[in-house]
């Protein structure tokens, strides 16, 4: 009876746990650091347990529907109308992945943050701002409405520019954080004037409702190019990736492993525009804003790889190799979007790139979220991220070692490891679209390499050095965290079907089917 | 076994215990050529391994700095360095225009293209 | 900073008619224009006319910001509750299962223009009650935090 | 001095681009309001409210509103956050 | 066109109000004045979701002895007010962190804010 009712209102506890949690944390803290941790504990726990279960059952039984403060939770219309009028959520398998990678990284991430921040002060602040920022991706991959999008997004960006600006750091990390509110502001504003464009025009604010009803005038692409653009920058492609180096150098590296999760949420946001919105307009020209992603994904790939091969600060450096493994995931979907209108080459690569680009989110958000730990672990114990002072670590934490080696190796592409599996999916299906794109891409992998040999040597290789003589390994609950996720890595990389055929395939399949999306909303009206 | 399939690609496939395979069978030769090795051979009794026909410099406790790593690289990339890394101001203002500007250009991409 | 004896004088009179203006709007939300958000900044209003009549020091031995931080959780978890109460009630979250039950303030209600009545509207009060004492402790918070930057800036 | 000729443009082209706004959309004339004719028909039967404003933020998009108080809530921890006593050595001198 | 114009003043408000605070953005280089701006895009957003929903001659749409039937949209007021709530929240804590940054760093100017690039 329990197991069904807490199954019958999985979304809406997906959301309500985290923000449980965060909204007493300011009092649990006040119990002391003991206390704290074993709340921070069971709130991830008990999130990534809800997250993971809605996952699984939208990957058994399909789309799962939840109405707010409706008569029933799956009473998508009201009886005696054929719109919706709620907010609801729209779980399909698309959300269902995007749900899993927050879960598993969020789990991680919050074990690990037990011990890695136990120095700071503020701390009920830090842990109570770490679940609201879960709870803003969740909402964000979760909705099925585009004004509870908004809210999510903000949510999730004020969250993120408090935690940057956490370590007060001279008020270094407070200008990173400045920098991130003030374009994340700008950006919402951007995609809050395109819904107020679209609710005047369709009266209506249901992404199925609105995708149904879309003549595409020339406002609706106004708003198309509101919605895109600031999407794109939030997830950092490249003419708009000033951000997130300076974003992801500064926040406590926890934090920095979940901004890539949260950024990887704004492209979510992008694809569902792009495909579910908007995709099955006949005059929406899909190689049009197909090729606005691959020239993104192109450029970030390009420009952020070279970026980070002059950079001496650790973090700095991997900021820049999220902003270039962004652009396979760009480049991946782009040429999906790309040749949506044609069936054949759908079938034949475009289908495979994008399950190439999908299965990289994952892939990224797993090992470059293991990078950023044992970065942070790096800094936690030698106090210093300048490449140009440290070396000689790998003497006393071996286990760091480790983990930083399958992670560099995943972000390479060497197999067996996952970055690898996506990445072949991505360079056989886009050689099949532009033989050029995927040397560019097979070229940035090489660099990608060479420059984590560069980290590898700096940080861990050379003779022990006298200052810091006092390292020795992280505490348990990091490397419990760090192990979490190269776990992911490592079996991901040998098994890459299974997760193929029950992850990303019913994903990809779930982008395409826009009829599908809006049926499961309307039932055929 | 059903959790190690091959990945396909559509035009191609990839299965992972396939090369680990491989892995092993290359530990394997380079073991087997390991073991041809002089057995007598004994760490500190004077004799140096035969590198190459100069003297092993004297390098102990160096360690080649992060920066200097790449030199060569950055060095015959230098125009395309001094144009790129020069963008990256670090001024919140420019951040917006930069924002602004891909929104405009894709405005009159989408409008009027 | 303290202003003249006649201003710190008349904000503390005006400081009780914010607050229960405030509370008018609040528990008004359903009825008339206003709304939690709306009666809870009307009260952070009162708060700040002390803040500005009293000297920073003065203000916070009476405003606590432990208590109104604690004020603030309490607003959101009733909030929170309040939504989570109608999967209790065989509805999903957020639903407003109190509405026209005749329970609390589930008053059935007249249909068209008429005068209101203030049992009426189910849940919503409570939720409007719930913001309105989250934005009452939020911002006054904020205003308090500001102010004590300022603060320190001045010292040295 | 091509700084600013570059900003104004960016400025003209985004300007352009919303005087669609004026240009298409009718203003005192929705051109579709069944959803929010059903909310004026039906809100004051279904939530008892005669504030049909309050009746949607709180009740047909109640949750919006729980994320608008959680958006409220960041902030003040966020002040808050800004504003606390750092430990001494706390933070990173960074080079 | 004239008429046009006037009839549709508020949209053509909007746009104006956007304009200025996005000019006020780039070209202005206080921080606070940044942040003015971003408050000024902030209200012309809410101005426009607002005036979407008007209906000429309509009222209020709340019953309490309501004139008359002929209502406004309720549902873009009622995102107004989610949106005035998150607007003050950002200003809010934007403002903190400029207050932070002219206490570590003595300045407010953008051009000077740069610590972190390259």
């Amino acid at each position: 009876m329990m197991d069904t009712f807490v199954m019958r209102h999985l979304p809406a506890l997906l959301i309500a746990v985290p923000l449980f949690a965060a909204f007493l944390m300011p009092l649990v803290g006040s119990l002391g650091p003991k206390v704290r941790s074993a709340w921070v504990f069971l709130g991830a726990l008990a999130t990534a347990a809800v997250g993971l279960a809605l996952a699984g059952k939208v990957l058994a039984t399909g789309t799962v529907l939840y109405v707010f403060g409706a008569a029933i939770p799956q009473q998508t219309l009201p009886p005696d109308a054929a719109f919706p009028i709620r907010i609801m959520f729209q779980v399909d398998a698309l959300s269902a992945l995007m749900v899993v990678i927050a879960s598993l990284s969020s789990l991680g991430i919050a074990i690990y943050s037990l011990a890695a921040e136990s120095k700071q002060s503020g701390l009920e602040t830090f842990y109570a701002m770490l679940f609201l920022l879960i709870a803003g991706v969740l909402g964000m991959v979760a909705t099925g409405d585009l004004f509870n999008f908004f809210v999510f997004l903000e949510i999730s960006s004020l969250a993120g520019a408090a935690l940057v600006a956490y370590r007060v750091d001279d008020g270094v990390a407070v200008e990173a954080g400045l920098k991130y509110a003030l374009l994340s502001t700008v950006g919402a504003l951007a995609v809050l004037t395109a819904i107020g464009i679209l609710f005047a025009q369709y009266n209506a604010l249901n992404l199925a409702s609105l995708a149904n009803r879309l003549q595409f005038t020339a406002l609706d692409q106004v708003a198309l190019v509101l919605l895109v653009v600031p999407l794109a920058m939030k997830c950092g492609a490249v003419p708009m990736h000033f951000w997130t180096p300076d974003t992801y150098a500064t926040a406590p590296s926890s934090v920095t492993a979940f901004l890539v999760v949260s950024s990887q949420a704004s492209l979510y946001g992008l694809f569902r525009i792009l495909f579910t919105l908007y995709g099955h307009l006949v005059q929406f020209s899909w190689a049009t804003f197909g090729w606005f992603l691959i020239v993104l994904g192109v450029l970030s790939m390009f420009v952020g790889v070279t970026m980070a091969i002059p950079q001496k600060d650790v973090k700095r450096l991997m900021a820049y190799h999220a902003v270039s493994q962004t652009g396979y995931m760009l480049l991946g979907v782009g040429v999906g979007l790309a040749v949506l209108g044609d069936a054949d080459a759908l079938a034949q690569y475009g289908k495979t790139a994008m399950a190439g680009g999908l299965f990289h989110v994952i892939n990224h958000a797993m090992y470059k979220g293991l990078l950023f730990l044992t970065a942070g672990a790096v800094f936690y114990r030698a106090g210093t991220r300048n490449l140009n002072k440290l070396g000689g670590l790998g003497h006393d934490m071996p286990w760091t070692m480790v983990f930083f080696m399958i992670g560099a190796l995943a972000i390479a592409g060497v197999p067996p490891f996952n970055g690898f599996a996506s990445k072949l999916l991505i360079y056989e299906s886009v050689f099949r679209f532009s033989p050029f794109l995927s040397i560019v891409a097979m070229l940035v992998s090489i660099l990608t390499l060479a420059s984590f040999v560069k980290v590898f040597h700096a940080m861990f290789l050379g003779p022990r050095r006298a200052e810091f003589a006092a390292v020795r390994e992280v505490p348990a609950p990091m490397l419990a965290g760090m192990a979490l996720l190269a776990v992911f890595v490592v079996v991901a990389g040998l098994a890459p079907q299974p997760f193929v055929d029950h992850l990303i395939v019913p994903a990809v399949d779930a982008v395409i089917d826009r009829a599908g999306y809006v049926a499961a909303i309307l039932g055929g009206r | 076994m059903d959790f190690f399939q091959t990945l396909q690609t559509g035009a191609g496939a990839w299965n992972p215990l396939l090369w680990l395979l491989a892995l092993a069978v290359a530990l394997g030769v380079a073991l087997a050529i390991r073991s041809r090795g002089r057995k007598d051979f004994r760490e500190g009794d004077g004799r140096k391994p035969f590198i190459s026909g100069n003297e092993e410099p004297e390098n102990a406790g160096g360690h080649v700095p992060a920066s200097n790593l790449y030199w060569g690289f950055l060095e015959s990339l230098k125009g395309y360095y001094a144009r790129l890394v020069p963008l990256h101001t670090g001024v919140p203002t420019d951040y917006v225009v930069w924002l602004l500007g891909v929104m405009a250009l894709m405005l009159v991409v989408a409008l009027v293209v | 900073m303290k202003m003249t004896k006649i201003v710190r004088t008349t904000a503390d009179v005006f400081y009780p008619f914010c607050l229960v203006f405030g509370l008018y709007v609040v528990i008004h939300g359903h009825l008339t224009p206003g709304g939690g958000f709306q009666g809870g900044a009307v009260m952070a209003t009162g708060a700040a006319l002390l803040i500005v009549a009293h000297a920073y020091t003065d203000v916070t031995r009476r405003i606590r910001k432990t208590a109104l931080k604690i004020l603030e959780a309490i607003g959101l978890m009733m909030f929170l509750f309040a939504g989570l109460s109608g999967i209790l009630f065989e509805r999903p979250f957020m639903g407003n299962w109190m509405a026209l039950t005749g329970k609390l303030f589930g008053t059935p209600v007249a249909h068209g223009p008429n005068p209101g009545d203030l049992n009426t509207a189910g849940l919503l009060p409570l939720l409007n009650l719930g913001v309105g004492i989250e934005v009452l402790g939020g911002l006054t918070i904020i205003l308090l935090y500001m102010l004590s930057g300022i603060k320190e800036e001045k010292q040295p | 001095m091509m700084k600013i000729a570059l900003y104004a443009t960016i400025l003209l082209v985004l300007f352009g681009g919303l005087t669609y706004i004026v240009a298409d959309l009718p203003f005192g004339a929705p051109p579709v309001s069944d959803m929010d004719d059903y909310f004026i028909r039906n809100g004051q039967e279904q939530t008892g409210a005669n504030n049909i404003v309050t009746s949607i933020v709180f009740d047909f998009r109640g949750f919006d509103t729980l994320g608008e108080a959680t958006v409220l809530f960041t902030a003040v921890l966020g002040v808050g956050m800004m504003f606390r006593k750092m430990k001494e050595g706390e933070e990173y001198e960074n080079d | 066109m004239t008429t046009e114009l006037l009839l549709k003043l508020p949209y053509f408000t909007v746009v104006v109000l956007t304009l200025l605070g996005l000019a006020a953005m780039i070209f202005k280089r206080n921080l606070i004045k940044i942040l003015m701006g971003l408050s000024l895009m902030e209200s012309a957003v809410n101005l426009f979701l607002v005036a979407t929903g008007y209906r000429t001659g309509g009222v209020a749409p709340i019953f309490t002895n309501a004139p008359s039937p002929h209502m406004t949209l309720p549902t873009v007021q009622a995102l107004t007010l989610t949106s005035i709530v998150i607007g003050v929240a950002t200003s809010a804590m934007m403002l903190s962190f400029a207050m932070v940054i002219y206490k570590k760093y003595g300045t407010v100017d953008a051009d000077k804010v740069k610590k972190l690039k390259g």
